[in-house]
């Protein structure tokens, strides 16, 4: 078996969620090289939408940031963040991409301060485009690249994207769009899902080598845990192949 | 149709309608004159200390880099700030010339957290106020519209909401919740252009961001552009006119004004620039020096290019992808 | 003197009526060829907006529609409606011209209806841009081909665009931007202005060989009349020769 | 905040965002396949008895004649109808398939007022609700938005808003009286384009009218474009791109598919074409006569062209002015 490190199994667990024909939301890092990698793979009519306005690129070569050129190359369009955030709120963008400082049981996400709001402990860098995918993308899968129990803990210090708020009901209660929220978390631990009665996360895999417990052990929240939790598998030859040759070939995350 | 809820964040810039209006009808001028100047001109005439000031589009993207960096020469002080963004926001905090700042995202994407915006808002020297980014986005097409508020569907039901000034309702067409989001006018916006003729129409190649949006919802507008050409050719295609030059206050020439960051088509990212910044700027005396070397330490933008140096620049250029 | 016919006696003085290095919006027929004129003779820095997207058009061609491609022939912007009407709902339009089937006192237009409004004894096109025009542009130009008692009504059969509405004080109430509203009114028997106090129509200056009595007999409701009203001065000889050598030399419109 | 007045005209079409979002979730197809089909393919397809239908840009400039015909043609009845119009919405009025108009302004610019609206709308056969221009379009800046209304300064203090469904509230933020339109989502939309490729990406010249908004406000989206030109050239331009295709249904190839209208920088305007429909307009037997020979009387777009001539066609091409 192939040698591969943490960061390129995340890229792959977080690639094979994303589904051909959809249209995807990313933002820069981990779900970038996911998507890139996907349209390569399984997903090559994969639309990747970048919050600055680029819809559709090719992704024939890495971007380094949401809006430069790579985001929006030999794309069907290149609008700006109206257009973008637009085609979101109004039902079109199936899956978006989230990450976090801090991750609650109902898929509520802090990117915005650690501490009190003001002045923080911890100024993080704010919701960005965050908030509106959480809002309005019709399937959310947050990356998490540690996962232990200050990541996923039982009260965020603030919550900038909505998951599940505080519960069933709570999202469609808060005015959000019927029929949304988060699907998936990936961590370095494993996939969790949600309980669909009680929109509570809930473990579906771990990684190799990786046990429940080990992942109920590092969240602060109680996760809950499939009956038959599987493995993910990993990395493919082919996968590692054509994500060291092709997907980020200047080694510029991996 | 009562307001369910009210963001407790500051509003730093009221939605003043009537006030924009009578404002542009008594100062922009429609004269076909150049606005051609330098940016030490530019910066003198229309930024002022206390400004409401927004740049357009993103630190490392099609960003008014040279502009910014004169802004900080002049030391203009008590700067509000509407960021999005990387290196031009980070600048301005670090040179303190920023009391608070309308904030959805500041950061250096995958490279991480920026250690200034943390040092500024950490000590409690720089207040904020959250958005998401379509929030901030839209106050600027509000603004654009001239309608004091513009409804979205984004920050419900989260912290993000409760600590801006946005507002909840009831829809009276259809009875859900909708976010109220007040318009944003800025007393003045930098935008960086691929081109522009001298009176001020400007056209952007690629992703647009949010120029459109902040050109109009701004009294006053600084263009800078990598070209100033003829006229008669921008005029061949209005169609491609992103902002027509009756919204802009001056237009500077400023070739490789993005630098460090990219702009499409022309030249890549200073990867190695912005880099060794990121590094710097975790430390206060270390980021002074860039302050000190970059900014303070040239007389303009044509000094700041041959401190970079042309060969770099030609090699940035060679980077950058074609269509 | 040169001989005129009606038609082109009122592209005349509306044409003297745009102000240089200013925004109007206009529609087709007078208005349009009082840009085209205007932009000829002193107003060469006129931007002429028209409601689709063309904006600051050379006008070399005179347009047969407010959408054709001569309206953006050279133009500084050929975007759409919404940035057409948004740039004067947020204040940069400095005239807007207007014209209907009927004005009362205060210039409100009708060009709706005549008769209830459904269904109606009479359809008219319905307000298009007008009634935008008539609520943001800082100071609108009605045109009225016929002055007589069916079109100079006490009472509107439908308010489309608003003018002073009800009298001082009243467009402010309604909400409309303040410092606005209607300037001048243009008709084949003269010019008329309002009384800064009242809001109400008032004759300033009659055509030649028109009386001021001509005109009050003329109009339904009571038209005030300046204390010294002036004469029109006729279509120049200049004014004719470019007008109909250079504006409509196709003989489209006169 | 409360609602201070509400028009009393009847809402057509409900601001229904939830349900647009399900719709376009469960049938946008985001394939890359061809979606080139002949007219009588996609109207069959997505144009259906009932539909809430709308045309782009206006009668005489850009409008999709050619898809407008062969509505006609299939005689989908019980059209509800957004215009702004001239040409298309007089022979939609004129066949007699029309239930109810948002209505602008329907008439001919100069040549006045249209006959047929009045025959239509006087009878009681047609139902209105008037709105602004800008209105109209803001409702579908709305929809193409995702939002259930926008705000407006428009139609304030007038008939226009009495009798539309807008309604009148007191702004939260600044309090001043703003008029609130409701969304207008569409159930099928027909738009002429310069250039599309097979999927559906479309390029316009030119004055964009309401494509941008009316594109996205739509749950069907037909359509007709001038040349039929490869993907890769589209995709080269990524910035010109006014429609992606994931929002189109269905791409005709239809070369002077605006005939009699003008397209800008390919042909000018039939003016003797549409002159002469202006008088038989007139007359309720004439104007039978005149669906009789352009419309019914032809199977599709290619013999209304040779019925037309190519001679006059090319003719039109010649008169159309240059950048």
């Amino acid at each position: 078996m192939t040698e591969y490190n943490e960061t390129e199994f995340l890229i792959c667990v977080a690639s094979r969620l994303m589904e051909n024909r959809t249209v995807a939301f990313v933002g820069t890092g981990i779900p970038m090289l996911a998507a890139s990698l996907a349209k390569k793979m399984h997903a090559t009519e994969l639309i990747v939408a970048f919050e600055f306005g680029g819809i559709g690129a090719s992704l024939d070569k890495l971007p380094l940031g949401v809006g430069d050129s790579r985001t929006f190359h030999k794309a069907v369009i290149a609008s700006g963040i109206c257009d973008a955030m637009e085609t979101a709120q109004r039902g079109f963008i199936e899956y978006g991409f989230l990450g976090g400082a801090q991750i609650d049981m109902y898929g509520n996400l802090n990117t915005t301060v650690i501490g009190k709001y003001w002045p923080p402990k911890v100024r993080l860098p704010g919701s960005g485009g965050a908030n509106d995918l959480g809002s309005h993308c019709w399937k959310t899968i947050a990356i998490m690249r540690q996962h232990d129990v200050k990541r996923f803990v039982n009260k965020l210090d603030f919550l900038t994207t909505p998951g599940y708020l505080t519960g069933p009901g709570s999202r469609e209660a808060a005015g959000l769009p019927p029929n949304t929220g988060p699907f998936r978390v990936v961590s370095n631990l494993g996939v969790m899902g949600y309980d669909e009665k009680s929109k509570r996360m809930m473990l579906l895999k771990t990684n190799p080598g990786v046990t429940a417990e080990q992942v109920v052990q590092n969240t602060e929240f109680e996760m809950l845990v499939e009956e038959k939790v599987g493995t993910n598998d990993p990395p493919t030859a082919e996968e590692l192949k054509i994500l060291r040759n092709d997907v980020d070939p200047d080694k510029l995350y991996i | 149709m009562a307001v369910i809820e009210s963001g407790i964040g500051e509003l730093f810039q009221k939605p003043d309608v009537w006030g924009f209006r009578e404002w542009v009808h008594k100062h922009k001028d429609k004269t076909l004159t150049s606005k051609l100047m330098s940016e030490q001109e530019a910066v003198a005439k229309f930024v002022a200390d206390g400004d409401y000031l927004g740049t357009e589009l993103y630190g490392t993207v099609r960003a008014p880099m040279s502009i910014t960096r004169e802004v900080i020469r002049q030391g203009k002080k008590h700067l509000r700030l509407v960021g999005q963004g990387i290196h031009e926001i980070d600048l301005l905090l670090a040179a303190d010339l920023v009391d608070s700042l309308d904030i959805t995202y500041i950061a250096w994407e995958v490279y991480g957290i920026s250690s200034i915006l943390r040092r500024a808002v950490e000590s409690g020297r720089v207040k904020t106020a959250d958005w998401s980014n379509g929030a901030i986005t839209w106050r600027f097409k509000a603004a654009a519209m001239g309608i004091p508020f513009i409804p979205t569907l984004s920050m419900l039901g989260t912290d993000t909401l409760k600590y801006s000034s946005a507002k909840v309702i009831e829809c009276p067409f259809t009875g859900q919740k909708v976010t109220l989001l007040p318009a944003l006018f800025l007393d003045v916006a930098l935008i960086h252009v691929h081109r522009a003729d001298k009176f001020g129409n400007c056209q952007i190649d690629g992703i647009s961001g949010f120029a459109f949006e902040m050109a109009r919802a701004c009294k006053k507008l600084i263009i800078s552009a990598e070209e100033i050409v003829d006229s008669e050719e921008i005029r061949k295609y209005p169609e491609h006119t992103m902002i027509p030059y009756f919204l802009v206050d001056a237009v500077v020439h400023a070739p490789y004004g993005s630098h460090p960051g990219e702009m499409c088509y022309k030249y890549w990212r200073d990867e190695e620039h912005l880099l060794s910044f990121l590094e710097e700027s975790k430390d206060v005396e270390k980021t002074k020096a860039y302050l000190d070397k970059y900014v303070y330490g040239v007389k303009n933008h044509d000094e700041y290019i041959k401190l970079v140096g042309i060969d770099r620049l030609k090699k940035l250029e060679s980077m950058i992808g074609g269509r």
